[in-house]
């Protein structure tokens, strides 16, 4: 049975078929999704050998979120995310290597061993930091909007989180805060009905998560996240709201996980969603989509996809080969960065 | 191999049971035990985020709702504030809720229901309302569970007045103190460790109850008393049988609940050996070595022939990489070296 | 500066006003709210000697929402409040006498001293408790909810707090479970305006908390809070709909706090709202209203309302004389009932 | 009059003080620190429920918003977990927040935020992010505070690493500890006590810091040594007042920080004395009593000659009536017969 099927969704919010783009940037949207699942599908394929020894949560099936989100922010923005940072991390510009050595607990990952797949961090691109704790850093971004805002930095702060982390209440209690001080972030909800393996039919009554958001006093609007440039054109709509003092904005963006909720490969079979579902929305590929239309418009050729590829395959294993070239940490290195000086 | 499965089943592989009976894993034991009470009692349900998970909350509660069904067993909302305070209002109205988390770093988003309310209604109202819930979860570690998921928080709540709190170690009583909890007419926190999860034991059918508030001798010895519960006590057992073989011998004392703590038991064993050693999960500071150590400080004192020693975690967040973790936990020859220490005097 | 006219209210719901009561059912209600304003002015007028070791909140101004909810709901239905819990626990026919010896601290209190003025209980008549957290008693009462649902309990649940306990996120938890459950609980939410000394504009956007409720999935209105009748017909529905099973209903009820927050006396002198506001508000006053719809219809009359209001008086008068005479705790009382045997 | 403030203000009103200079009531010299930070760094403001009252938190933030405008002071929702992690993200981003709050039981709501993130980030991140905010927030008791409204946290929250804990017990340390944690790189919580808001004390005018971690004696004597901080600190003074006259003295400590700990001055004492009574405004249970006696009979043990005492709260809830709350609650009798006991060693 598809619970969810792609064609049932109502979307608030979608780029005019009328825009046009520079055929660099959509080739560089292309690229960064296509960048983003073939580090995942890497990472994938290696993880049975245990020598990441972290959970990952794969972001297949939804890159067109990060990557749309984060082509409308500039570097000095600020991104915050929950558990699935990878997508997110590697969209806002974080450093392959320091994200490799991290997964491989190297004392060099961008976050020295400490913090693992659920903790990445490149403060060089604004990518800030996240939480293990579901819905944890959304008032943690929220506040640094409000810091953003009290210090007049020109900046925008963004947080990712799941559909599950809207049921947590201190997402509400910071979204209340944000409409009350008009503050500069984004809360980017990405909706894919499962929690783990508990669906949305057991969490939350039949209800749109955005009319939520909307009903506490801030903008907000569903799109579809398979379609970067919804994605896009809806960040960018939201960026120049907040830039120019009009507050936060709720963007609820559907897409499916392909994969299972932790871990290496898809976990359908083991009954709690339907492999035909997970199947169903692998017709709306993201990525695939958009090749797609570069072709149709003759922006892009095969040609240049394998050397695109290619040159991605290269940046990757050069990753893995510096990861596992790395050295690991020291017990000196346990101790320190406990306080701050 | 996520959250260090490969280890904990490399090492249930290798072990033995001595006594005679059924053996089960502590998994199935504490499967067993929420199969019963359901059995018994309309008023118990089941709830967490994961429960009806196919791979149901480590195999705790695999297919439960398939027996029970959904109106007994069922997920939830990730709201576990809200969810708490749920449960003590659904108790307060006569039902026995047992509300299950992955990790007890989540029961940090629910101090305020926890601390404020459902251990204080009783107390507050009189003695006119009780709140039988139990809250169980499951002590992470491993495969980079992190400084947010890997907490141990019992002692952050062992003086909070109200509550119980039980730490089983073996199969046998993880499934008749999770029958006793349920049968117990206060808020009850459970607190399993991921790393016992598929340690085997004898185990007897049908419904027992392990006494909440009593400690049981797992070796007896001369040299040293050794305190605490959970998987640390299974480490400190290890750490006796390698000493075992240079001569030195320990009460070791599995005080499997918390609060209230069986202080008798320790004295008692006190006033033979003259020395502690008090081993926990959480933090060394402040929690339950603490306690113990105080205690023992000021009512055994006159029993005491040295310091008193503690072995918990460092004063420092739990970092997430394996290399780091390996300094940062404390193993059977760190517990081993400090026995030796206290033996020798040094 | 007046911040919240009366006249800018918008209200979704009122009584029809072509339903006929019973006179006596009206009389009842007139009573009952005249009755808890007494009460109050009695217990004002002694505070200060100091007796009273409790903080008290009082209801003045507002008792008509503790008055037309109850009288929709049956004894065996259940009710929580907040720390502002005398007229709730008044108007769902709490023992006077038990109320006042809790707030004389004494052994005979409905708490036996423990709880004090935040924490009544009068388990007979369905007045279930409170807590003196703010938005602390809305999973209670929800999970009472749930519970009766579970054991097929024909009881309502329902709960009373204040505007600023809509920030506190564990409410928006409640109301999602809920609406997922489809409950039998009814969320009243008493909106003066204020969270001791701050009002609406410091802590909240300007939108409607009804509709956060709405959003959430749950049935929802904003009533007029001065007029019982409103309170009654839509805490009826809304009873309605909880007992055939239809779930939860979020009420706003809006009227205004005559008093300080705690304590005896009005404090808005001290600034943070201008006596003016309440002057004003005073012209709507819930029983001088109701009063005058009496006479207006020849329902009642002047002599009866000074029996009425003689007898209300002993009772009172009895009620403080059984409190003041009744015995203090003694040290063998203090660690009894930590444990539940 | 609620919230005892007619025992508090009685109290002071007899106070003498006999050091020479400027003085300030306790909440005053809280004022004053706020004032001074708000003036020396524009990253700082001050935010919670009650600020802006006409009262401002028991006087401690009166009128500050209308001298840096209420950008810089603001009242919030009522959204503790919330704008707990509001704090710490604009403090990641560069500010300086001060969150006050009128209770510790609040913080209650927010240990999520407090304890999985605020106090994790500098260590998760690597020393690459910190978190300089203070939360504070006034112990309650009296007038039917009761169970909800008189908590005394700061043992639940002594085990957590990366916070720092700050009990201060006079005007002066009041100030400089404020000016400290505002200061200070790290998250830090202030838990001040309501009945010590009156009391007086000579308070230097302009910025001083007093260190976070550096114990003080407030007596010097022979028989025993007694720490702790806050109000139970001046009760024990006062206990000692009394016993003065039969000839018992005393090295009282006053730690005035209890995260760092200042390990040294207690063991330089215990070293003359052998005898440690503990104090705290806190359950005795697993807190800060239970931390310190721990640590003397673990480090100190050698030095002392008599068992370790701890005077905290008992393991029940608080009541909220006048009668049982004077059974509750230490009071300077009730430490005075301890001492006696220690002292005679019976
Ligand atoms: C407070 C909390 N509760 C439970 C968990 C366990 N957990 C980790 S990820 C996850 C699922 C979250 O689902 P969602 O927010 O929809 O994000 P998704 O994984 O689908 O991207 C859960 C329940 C957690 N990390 N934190
Ligand atoms: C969690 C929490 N934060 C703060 C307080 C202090 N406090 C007690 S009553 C109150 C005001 C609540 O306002 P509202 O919910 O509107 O109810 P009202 O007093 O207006 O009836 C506050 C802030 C509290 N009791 N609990
Ligand atoms: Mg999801
Ligand atoms: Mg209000």
């Amino acid at each position: 049975m598809i619970r969810y099927p792609y064609n049932e969704l109502e979307f608030t919010f979608s780029s005019s078929p009328d825009e046009t783009y520079e055929a660099d940037f959509l080739i560089g949207l292309y690229r960064s999704m296509l960048r983003i699942r073939m580090i995942q599908e890497a990472i994938e394929s290696r993880y049975h050998e245990d020598e990441m020894k972290t959970p990952i949560h794969l972001v297949i099936g939804q890159e067109a979120t990060s990557v749309g989100v984060c082509a409308a922010l500039r570097t000095t923005d600020q991104v915050y995310s929950s558990h699935r940072t990878q997508g997110n991390y590697l969209a806002k510009g974080g450093s392959l290597k320091g994200m490799m050595s991290e997964l491989y607990c190297r004392l060099n990952g961008c976050a020295g061993s400490r913090g693992g797949s659920m903790h990445l961090l490149d403060k060089s691109v604004g990518y800030a930091g996240s939480s293990a704790i579901v819905g944890g850093s959304v008032p943690i971004a929220t506040g640094a909007a409000f810091g953003a805002q009290y210090l007049k930095k020109d900046q925008i702060n963004v947080v990712f989180f799941g559909d599950a982390a809207t049921e947590e209440g201190a997402i509400w209690e910071s979204i209340n805060f944000a409409a009350l001080k008009s503050l500069p972030v984004l809360y980017i909800c990405e909706n894919n009905f499962y929690s783990v393996c508990s669906s949305m039919e057991v969490r939350q009554p039949k209800v749109d998560i955005y009319k939520k958001a909307g009903a506490f006093g801030v903008n907000s609007c569903r799109i579809d996240g398979t379609q970067v440039l919804n994605v896009y054109e809806a960040t960018r709509e939201a960026v120049k709201i907040a830039r120019s003092g009009g507050g936060p904005t709720f963007i609820e963006s559907v897409a499916y996980r392909w994969r299972g909720h932790g871990g290496a490969g898809d976990d359908s079979a083991s009954g709690y969603r339907d492999p035909e579902e997970v199947k169903a929305w692998q017709k709306f590929c993201p990525i695939d989509g958009l090749y797609k239309d570069l072709m149709k418009k003759n922006l892009f050729d095969e040609t240049r996809n394998s050397s695109m590829k290619k040159e991605i395959q290269d940046e990757i294993e050069e990753a893995f080969q510096h990861a596992i070239n790395s050295p690991n940490p020291e017990e000196k290195d346990l101790s320190t960065y406990v306080y701050s000086d | 191999m996520p959250w260090a499965e490969a280890l904990i089943t490399s090492k249930a592989a290798g072990q033995e049971v001595a006594e005679e009976g059924r053996v089960l894993a502590y998994v199935d034991a504490l499967h067993e035990a929420l199969t019963l009470a359901l059995e018994l009692d309309p008023k118990v349900f089941v709830l967490g985020q994961g429960v009806n998970d196919p791979r149901g909350m480590f195999g705790v509660t695999t297919d439960l709702y398939k027996k029970f069904g959904e109106d007994r067993v069922f997920d939830t909302p990730l709201s576990e504030e809200g969810l708490t305070g749920i449960c003590a209002g659904a108790a307060l109205n006569g039902t026995r809720p047992v509300y299950l988390h992955n990790r007890p770093d989540f029961l940090l988003l629910t101090f305020n229901q926890l601390v404020s309310h459902a251990s204080k209604f009783h107390y507050i109202d009189n003695g006119q309302n009780n709140v039988p819930m139990v809250v169980w979860s499951a002590i992470g570690r491993g495969w980079g569970s992190g400084s947010q998921h890997s907490q141990a928080i019992q002692g952050f709540l062992l003086g909070v007045p109200g509550l119980k709190i039980i730490m089983p170690s073996t199969p046998y009583d993880a499934k008749g103190l999770m029958l006793a909890a349920i049968a117990d007419n206060n808020p009850v926190l459970i607190f399993d460790h991921r790393w016992n999860m598929k340690a085997k034991g004898v185990v007897p059918e049908g419904i027992y109850h392990i006494p909440i508030g009593k400690g049981v001798y797992r070796r007896r010895g001369e040299d040293l008393t050794i305190v605490g519960t959970s998987h640390t006590l299974a480490l400190a057992l290890e750490a006796m049988e390698d000493l075992d073989k240079e001569g030195i011998s320990a009460d070791v004392i599995d005080l499997r609940t918390l609060k209230p703590l069986d202080e008798e038991i320790i004295f008692e064993s006190l006033k033979k050996t003259g020395k502690i050693l008090i081993v926990d999960t959480g933090p060394a500071m402040a929690g339950v070595c603490a306690e113990i150590g105080c205690l023992v400080a000021e009512k055994g004192f006159h029993d005491l022939r040295g310091p008193v020693r503690r072995i918990g975690l460092p004063d420092s967040p739990i970092p997430a990489g394996f290399t780091l973790e390996q300094y940062y936990f404390p193993d059977k020859d760190r517990i081993a070296k400090v026995i030796r220490e206290m033996v020798s005097g040094a």
